[in-house]
């Protein structure tokens, strides 16, 4: 659809929801009020549209315009109750109604409209714009990835491209870039690493590697050329950090790995403990982590995992686990200090999006087919209730409307 | 480019009318109009960002407040029918037997 | 997006189910009585009521003793099973089966015998159950819904009474008008979270460092939202009216289990989804207790009608609530369980206080009014002497159990550093003595004026009730430690 | 029964449920059964306490302390209340006054209200009020002392009430309710000070901390610091300490409970309830819990000088001004009561300058005459058909002998009269205040302030006693005055024997003959150490009479005080005694009619100079304009604020629902406005 055109459509059904809404509040014929309401569900039923909204467009048509609609008109015809006496009446209420009509327009309308001032209708953060990525946490010595995906810097589809991104390491403000390589020649994703040295000097801007101490932050800001908009990357240095993958799919197993030069504490192979939680069901199991070799700091293991929805016992060495749990793994070293894998959590059964599913999913966003894929999966239960509520309401308005109770029992 | 915020603006907009039309009008029936039109803005707005972010849930939302918004015109209507047969008016300002 | 391969993954398991047993014995009791009451005879409402008191005595059992300890979810997070849901089920439970026992012979002296009335009584429960469990915001919405739309239905469900369907259309009228501000809160809140899960927004506001203005517009709107359900001024107006207009079980139900249920997600919302924008809320709630607690307090002075000054006060005891809330902000443990210690008080007192002006006060015959009950204590004793326990207890007077309902708030606030917050309160508290004293004066010291007809007390199921709620506040009164206990069980394993 | 305290309150509960459930059953002649029943609780209460007192005494001096921790009662956290009961030899002694005399207000009620409507009712009200006066007394922590401080109330107001086909009954029943939740709210502050501070109510622990000035954590500084530099160096209010703040508000709760300046004003009012009520409560146990909580924690009060000068000022303040006030009265019960706020003004004045044992003592010596004096006015009043106006009695003496001697041996010990029981007790307050560590000119001052009221209630109970069994009969035609029976005269007998011997448990220093000072010895280690911390203060100013010296001066106070109750005395036979025989003696002696005119002339000279003006000041000012205009007024105009404020606030439900949206708006608007625009 031609950009312009949507635009004339668009400001086109906005002035006539807005007027017909004021239609709706300032006739004083009641009948008139009503059918101005339908008249801005119509305009509204189009903007749903616009959006990409399809089945509620109509739903919109159906339900509102239609049956409640209807609905009202009865009640006017039934109590008579088009031109009601005393609205003519100028009131302080009516002033003030007014007042705060306008005031609640400015105060919330103008909020809104900066905040999302710019962005576009379309869904955007998981398609386009770049997307900075790092390792959340390393020990010091230790190299953290750093990741970016970004169509726009793909400049030339045949070769691998680089892009450069400045770090600087906080508290000592020491600066490195470091390039970035695109992991194919047309993939728009570029990899780079971030070396440190287990160092408390400051060291020099630009000689390849941080000198970091636990307790130091390395971040970069990498701006987004189409938007003008920052993206930010954070990597925090720590005495013991601990990794798990993104997401793991059920009966595999997940693999996690915590890097601590304490708990090297002899030439030999040693190793930590670490208690993984699944957070909604609640179930624990600790797992024993082995040192990779001796004196590297870095330990491995592995939990098995089983697809399941009764949670299973704790420490039972199999944790039980369904599609949408939360596992957290959770390192606690002798000192006390706790550290939870903050953003290394896992999603079971969902794998990761393809960036190229996007552009179907764009066509299937909002057609019946999703819609009713979320009703009756994931928001089956609301569904039902929703059913009750309308039970209620029906027998509700059938026993207040009845004409004649029964006599009282005097 | 129409960008979310119009979507936004043009939701708290309605949303204002329809808050000053619960405001100003005494007849219930208009009034309760008023409120259907609250709930509408409200409902762009759940589309504006289901479409912003990309995420079906706004609407299924949608679905269940069209619904809820159905189930309180059906109580409502028959409560007024009721007062209207009690008192022969549909005004609600000449509804204040209880006060103070 | 999803894909049809994706449902297996969404769609419930038999564990979920069963973590919902008490709403769907809830609901198969309300099928049940529906389709009885077409068997019965038109008259025959006792039955019914019994059979509804059993259906919530099997709710509560089952959420006290057979779920108790659970720590779960159920329907892909959209419930949050676990022992403050449990809890609060429990309470509701509690609640209704006042509500109906007291109810049980009111609707027929009232002549609005119908078995749809406890359908819709437990559909309300339904509801506040909903609400107790909620983990994510359209199970909040539609839990509020499910509950307001029984009570607008049982508000007005005396349609004789012309009071009765003022009360439902001025709670309609105002009550859709607020669920407006709820959902365009909900909408912002998803916009800027991308998340109906109160725990997945709890992480993203916390995470997100600094409130975006949006954001926190969305939560101010969502609290306004809830502090209409649980009546917190500025957003009380509706509650005087429609309680008074009410039929005066409906009604103390309303000010007891309903408002315990706006406290629960009102609570739980904060706690979970909100703890990133804690200054604000804070600072927002302080102000809004004080203001609460004054004009309940206030208003309450001077009124001449039971059920109205009740109305006020119910009010007022919201304010107190709020400080608990407010304390357990700040991570005063003591704060969250006051709010559960103070809701079982509640529902206990007032539904007894409701209780006997249930059973005392004839409809029409202006009868809720502080002078008709001049004298009571010498014609009806033990509904005197049971009223004057309520309402000593809802002074707060020791060794009752609304003493140490506000005991523990108090001591919780002070303990969070809110001292003056916790003078207020006191102070509202001893003003408070002054209209509840009224009531007491007038019943054992005051000559009757012009005799009354009470021809028509309510006896054994309101008197059951009564007797139980008394019996409660007693209890809470002596061993106050159990039911803290209780209520510290009920958050370590919840929030 | 060391194990078994908690039982000492708890069988009087077993007549309430008795006399609750079980009242209305009986009829005019089976319901003495309720009243035997109840007399019984209390027989059987009294001697196991007199058993337990004994097993106290037998423990050696320093540890006299049972404590029954009965059920662990709140537990929230790290804080924890056992429902705990403690005897030590303070609340031993009180347990003893408020038994034995409760045991005999008991059976006088048998007679008193045998012709009453609400008997059984009657009794139910007063074994709860006797389980909740023992709970007060025996608690071991404020928390369950705060729980009997609200149950006494409560039953004072269903007592006060109880006749309640009087309006000014149900009127007083609420002055006294309400006057006293404004003391309660200063109980509660100072409980939470207390706890926020010790992170304790248990009265041994604070004891105790105070003690070894142990280490404490209080949230609102956030580090550990020795309890009494907390105490003393927190400044909560205007600058002033937090320990006096406490002992203020402590206090402020004592005013309320023991009807002290400025929350007296219910007492007097409370004369509408029963006589033996005002007996039992408004004379003899309930309104001492106030002296009973300042001595409990006298520690706390040691602590703060500035606090202990103000409960001396203000009980001394309150000691002279409603004697002024009593002697302008002419209902027999109301100078009592106003009596009875003079003298517990008396412990006042003693807790204030640090003698806590000696409040104690009048405490108990005036339980005896005070109980004895009202259940004396209450055999008149019965005698006379429900008359309380002494200018429509006289000449009693003879009608009702028993009555008249034993009130008159009350009269005496009140008066302080040497050999009865008050004079002890009196004249060791007056001492004690004369050398008071807190300062030679105060003490000086508060002694004079004490022994003019002093004088004026020797004044106004022979006033009293003349006006009510002197002279000739000023009754009513058809009354016809009877002595009471048995039940009634039996335990005036019993209480006139206390009021002669009570007092020489405690003699003071320089009292000549027949030494015994066993009273202090026995509560010597409960104050031993505010004492200590006392003593040590008055070090630091020091104004220290040698011992021989100070024996010498107290034995001259205590002649002089003898004179001016003499003196006052004097003064009411010559203006009270058989005054209307000189009428008689005018008309027979005609000649010196010119004489006894003269003579009359003096006395209206005297009359018009000093009684009249002085009636006209104390009954129109201090009664009417600082009683009921000043004070009632502001309690009056408090409660008309709020309810005004509560008016105009209620008018803001205008009952149309556009209007409730309105608000609702505007405070959204207000809400977005200060919150979203202005925050962040």
């Amino acid at each position: 659809m031609d950009i312009s055109l949507m635009q004339i459509i668009f400001w086109a059904l906005a002035a006539c929801a807005v007027v017909a809404a004021l239609g709706v509040v300032l006739s004083r014929n009641a009948i008139y009020s009503a059918l101005c309401l339908v008249g801005t569900m119509f305009c509204l039923a189009g903007l749903f549209v616009l959006l990409n909204a399809q089945f509620l467009a109509a739903a919109q048509v159906i339900v509102y315009a239609g049956a409640v609609m209807v609905l009202f008109l009865f009640a006017i015809m039934l109590l008579q109750a088009g031109q009601a006496p005393g609205e003519e009446r100028f009131t302080v209420q009516a002033l003030l109604g007014w007042l705060f009509g306008i005031i609640l327009a400015v105060q919330i309308g103008a909020l809104v409209f900066v905040a999302f001032k710019g962005q576009s209708a379309a869904h955007t953060s998981k398609t386009g714009g770049p997307v900075l990525s790092a390792s959340q946490a390393i020990v010091p010595g230790a190299s953290a990835t750093v990741t970016l995906k970004d169509s726009y810097k793909n400049a030339d589809s045949k070769v691998k491209d680089t892009v450069e991104i400045e770090f600087i390491a906080g508290p000592t403000n020491e600066a490195e870039t470091i390039t970035l390589t695109e992991t194919g020649p047309d993939t728009a994703v570029f990899a780079g690493t971030a070396a440190t040295l287990a160092d408390a000097l400051p060291g020099k801007p630009e000689d390849g590697a941080f000198h970091v101490q636990p307790g130091y932050k390395i971040t970069a800001n990498y701006e987004d050329t189409r938007t003008g908009n920052y993206r930010t990357a954070v990597i925090r240095v720590r005495d013991h950090v601990i990794e798990m993958p993104a997401a793991v799919t059920p009966d595999a197993d997940l693999n996690v790995s915590v890097s601590s030069h304490a708990a090297n504490t002899g030439p030999a192979a040693d190793t930590v403990k670490i208690v993984v939680t699944n957070k909604p069901s609640g179930e624990r199991e600790a797992v024993v982590l082995t040192e990779t070799g001796p004196a590297t700091g870095v330990f491995t293991g592995a939990l098995k995992t089983k697809h399941g929805t009764v949670p299973g016992r704790n420490n039972d060495g199999v944790m039980i686990a369904r599609g949408g749990d939360t596992l957290t793994a959770l390192y606690q070293p002798g000192d006390g200090d706790k550290i939870e894998a903050a953003l290394t959590d896992g999603e079971l059964g969902e794998d990761e999006q393809i960036p190229e599913a996007a552009a179907s999913a764009e066509v299937a966003f909002g057609n019946t087919e999703s819609v009713a894929l979320a009703l009756f999966a994931k928001y089956l239960y609301p569904f039902e209730a929703i059913a009750v509520l309308l039970l209620i309401a029906m027998i509700g308005a059938v026993l207040i409307a009845k004409k004649k109770l029964k006599k009282a029992n005097d | 480019m129409i960008g979310v915020s119009h979507y936004l603006a043009l939701s708290a907009i309605l949303f204002s009318i329809g808050v000053a039309g619960v405001l100003t009008r005494r007849n219930a029936l208009i009034i309760f109009m008023s409120i259907e039109l609250m709930l509408n803005a409200v409902n762009l707005s759940f589309i504006a960002f289901s479409r912003h972010l990309g995420d079906v849930d706004g609407q299924v939302f949608v679905l269940f407040v069209m619904a809820v918004a159905a189930a309180e015109v059906a109580v409502g209507l028959a409560i007024i029918i009721s007062i209207y047969r009690k008192r022969g008016t549909a005004n609600i300002d000449k509804v204040n037997i209880m006060k103070w | 997006m999803p894909s049809l391969s994706d449902i297996q993954f969404y769609l419930p398991v038999s564990m979920d189910f069963v973590m919902i047993i008490p709403q769907l014995a809830i609901l198969a009791f309300m099928l049940g009585i529906l389709l009885l009451d077409l068997l019965f005879s038109d008259d025959e409402t006792r039955s019914t009521a019994a059979i509804a008191v059993l259906g919530l005595a099997c709710a509560g059992f089952y959420s006290l003793r057979v779920l108790w300890g659970s720590s779960s979810y159920a329907f892909n997070h959209l419930l949050l099973i676990d022992n403050y849901g449990l809890f609060f089920n429990a309470l509701f439970c509690g609640g209704a089966i006042l509500a109906v026992l007291i109810s049980a012979r009111y609707i027929e002296r009232e002549g609005m015998a119908l078995g749809e009335y406890y359908v819709i009584l437990l559909g309300a429960v339904l509801g506040m159950m909903i609400m107790a469990s909620a983990g994510s915001l359209i199970t909040v919405f539609v839990g509020i819904e499910t509950l307001s739309i029984s009570l607008y239905a049982l508000a007005g469900f005396n349609r004789e009474k012309p009071v009765s369907g003022e009360a439902a259309i001025k709670y309609l009228l105002l009550g859709s008008f607020a669920t407006g501000f709820l959902l365009y809160g909900i909408a912002l809140i998803y916009g800027t979270t991308g998340s109906f899960d109160i725990i997945t927004i709890g992480d993203h506001i916390k995470a997100h460092g600094g409130p975006d203005k949006v954001m926190l517009l969305g939560a101010v709107l969502i609290l306004i939202g809830f502090s209409f359900k649980a009546s917190l001024a500025p957003f009380h107006m509706w509650a005087p009216d429609v309680y008074q207009g009410a039929p005066t079980p409906i009604a103390g139900f309303m000010s007891t289990a309903a408002k315990a249920a706006a406290f629960a997600v009102l609570f739980r919302v904060l706690s979970i989804a909100m703890p990133g924008l804690h200054k604000h809320w804070h600072a927002l709630l302080y102000v809004i207790a004080i203001i609460t607690m004054i004009i309940g307090n206030l208003s309450a002075l001077g009124q001449g009608n039971i059920k109205r000054m009740l109305a006020y006060s119910s009010i007022a005891h919201a304010g107190y609530l709020v400080i608990a809330i407010l304390a357990a902000g700040r991570g005063e443990a003591l704060g969250a369980q006051s709010i559960l210690f103070y809701l079982i008080a509640y529902t206990l007192m007032n539904m007894g206080a409701f209780g006997v002006l249930s059973a005392l006060a004839r409809r029409n015959q202006n009868n809720e009014t502080v002078d008709s009950f001049a004298g009571i204590g010498y014609r009806h004793p033990a509904y005197a002497a049971a009223m004057t326990l309520f309402l000593v207890s809802l002074a707060g007077v020791p060794p009752t159990a609304g003493f140490f309902g506000k005991f523990y708030i108090f001591l919780s606030a002070v303990r969070a550093d809110m001292i003056p917050l916790a003078i207020i309160g006191v102070l509202n508290a001893v003003v408070s003595v002054f209209y509840y004293l009224r009531v007491v004066v007038a019943m054992y010291m005051q000559e009757p004026g012009e005799e009354i007809e009470r021809d028509k007390i309510l006896w054994w199921p309101a008197a059951l009730a009564i007797g139980i709620s008394a019996a409660g506040i007693i209890a809470m009164g002596l061993l106050p430690g159990r039911f803290i206990n209780l209520a510290a069980s009920a958050i370590l394993s919840g929030i | 029964m060391k194990q078994y305290i908690w039982l000492i309150p708890l069988i009087p509960l077993l007549g309430v449920i008795f006399n609750g459930l079980f009242g209305r059953a009986f009829d005019k002649s089976t319901r003495s059964v309720g009243g035997l029943f109840a007399c019984g609780t209390v027989l059987a209460s009294f001697l196991m306490s007199l058993k337990a007192v004994v097993e106290l005494s037998q423990m050696p001096e320093g540890a006299r302390l049972i404590v029954n921790r009965v059920f662990p009662w709140i537990v929230a956290g790290n804080f924890e209340v056992w429902f705990s009961v403690a005897l030590d030899p303070l609340s031993a002694v009180m347990i003893l006054v408020v038994t034995g005399v409760g045991f005999l207000i008991h059976v006088y009620s048998l007679g008193y209200m045998s012709h009453d409507e609400g008997y059984t009712r009657f009794f139910a009200y007063l074994n709860l009020f006797m389980f909740s006066m023992l709970t007060l007394v025996l608690a071991d922590s404020f928390l369950l002392l705060f729980v009997g401080w609200e149950l006494v109330g409560l039953c004072s107001y269903l007592l006060i009430g109880f006749w309640l086909h009087k309006d000014s009954a149900a009127n007083a029943g609420k002055k006294a309710f309400i006057v006293n939740r404004v003391g309660d709210f200063g109980v509660l502050c100072a409980m939470f000070a207390i706890f926020g501070v010790f992170g304790t109510l248990d009265f041994q622990k604070i004891i105790a901390m105070v003690e070894h000035n142990a280490t404490v954590t209080p949230w609102f500084l956030g580090k550990a610091l020795p309890v009494l530099d907390v105490l003393h160096t927190a400044t909560p209010l205007f600058g002033i300490t937090l320990i006096t703040v406490i002992c203020l508000a402590l206090f402020l709760g004592a005013t309320g409970k023991s009807a002290q300046i400025p929350l007296y004003v219910w007492l007097p009012d409370a004369m509408e309830g029963p006589t033996p009520v005002s007996a039992l409560i408004h004379a003899a146990t309930m309104v001492t819990a106030g002296v009973y909580m300042v001595c409990r924690t006298s520690v706390l009060f040691a602590l703060a000088p500035q606090a202990l000068m103000v409960v001396a000022i203000v009980g001394c303040a309150t000691a002279i001004f409603s004697a002024t006030i009593g002697v302008a009265q002419y209902d027999i019960k109301r100078v009592l009561a106003y009596s009875t706020v003079s003298q517990l003004g008396f412990m006042f004045l003693a807790c204030g300058v640090g003698a806590y044992a000696v409040a104690v003592f009048h405490l108990a010596t005036h339980a005896f005459f005070k109980a004895l004096l009202f259940l004396g006015s209450g055999s008149v009043i019965h005698g006379m058909h429900e008359e309380q106006d002494m200018r429509h009695m006289g000449g009693l003496a003879g009608k009702m002998k028993i009555t008249f001697a034993t009130m008159l041996i009350g009269t005496l010990a009140i008066a302080g009269i040497p050999f009865f029981a008050g004079f002890f007790s009196k004249d060791e307050i007056l001492w004690k205040a004369f050398s008071t560590p807190l300062g030679e000119q105060f003490g000086r001052t508060l002694w004079m302030v004490g022994t003019a009221a002093a004088f004026l209630t020797a004044f106004y109970m022979f006033r009293l006693i003349y006006m009510t069994f002197s002279g000739k009969p000023r009754w009513h035609e058809h009354t016809h005055p009877h002595e009471s029976p048995l039940s009634m005269t039996g335990p005036l007998m019993i209480l006139a024997l206390f009021s002669i011997i009570g007092g020489w448990i405690g003699t003071p220093p320089a009292w000549p003959v027949w030494q015994n000072h066993s009273f202090y010895e026995w509560l010597h280690p409960m104050f031993s150490q505010a004492e200590h911390i006392l003593t040590t203060m008055s070090l630091a100013h020091p104004h220290h009479i040698d011992h021989h010296a100070a024996h010498a001066l107290e034995t001259q106070l205590m002649w002089g005080s003898v004179v001016v109750a003499l003196a006052g005395i004097a003064i009411a036979t010559v203006f009270y005694f058989r005054t209307n025989r000189h009428e008689a003696v005018r008309r027979i002696l005609a000649p010196v009619h010119f004489v006894l005119n003269r003579k009359y002339f003096v006395d209206e000279i005297y009359t018009w100079t000093i009684v009249e003006p002085g009636k006209w000041f104390s009954s129109l000012f201090l009664w009417k304009i600082a009683d009921a205009g000043i004070i009632d007024g502001f309690v009056n105009a408090l409660a008309g604020l709020t309810g005004a404020v509560g008016g105009v606030v209620r008018r803001i439900q205008t009952g149309v629902v556009l209007n409730y949206a309105l608000v609702f708006v505007l405070g959204v608007i207000a809400i977005l406005y200060f919150v979203v625009w202005s925050g962040v």
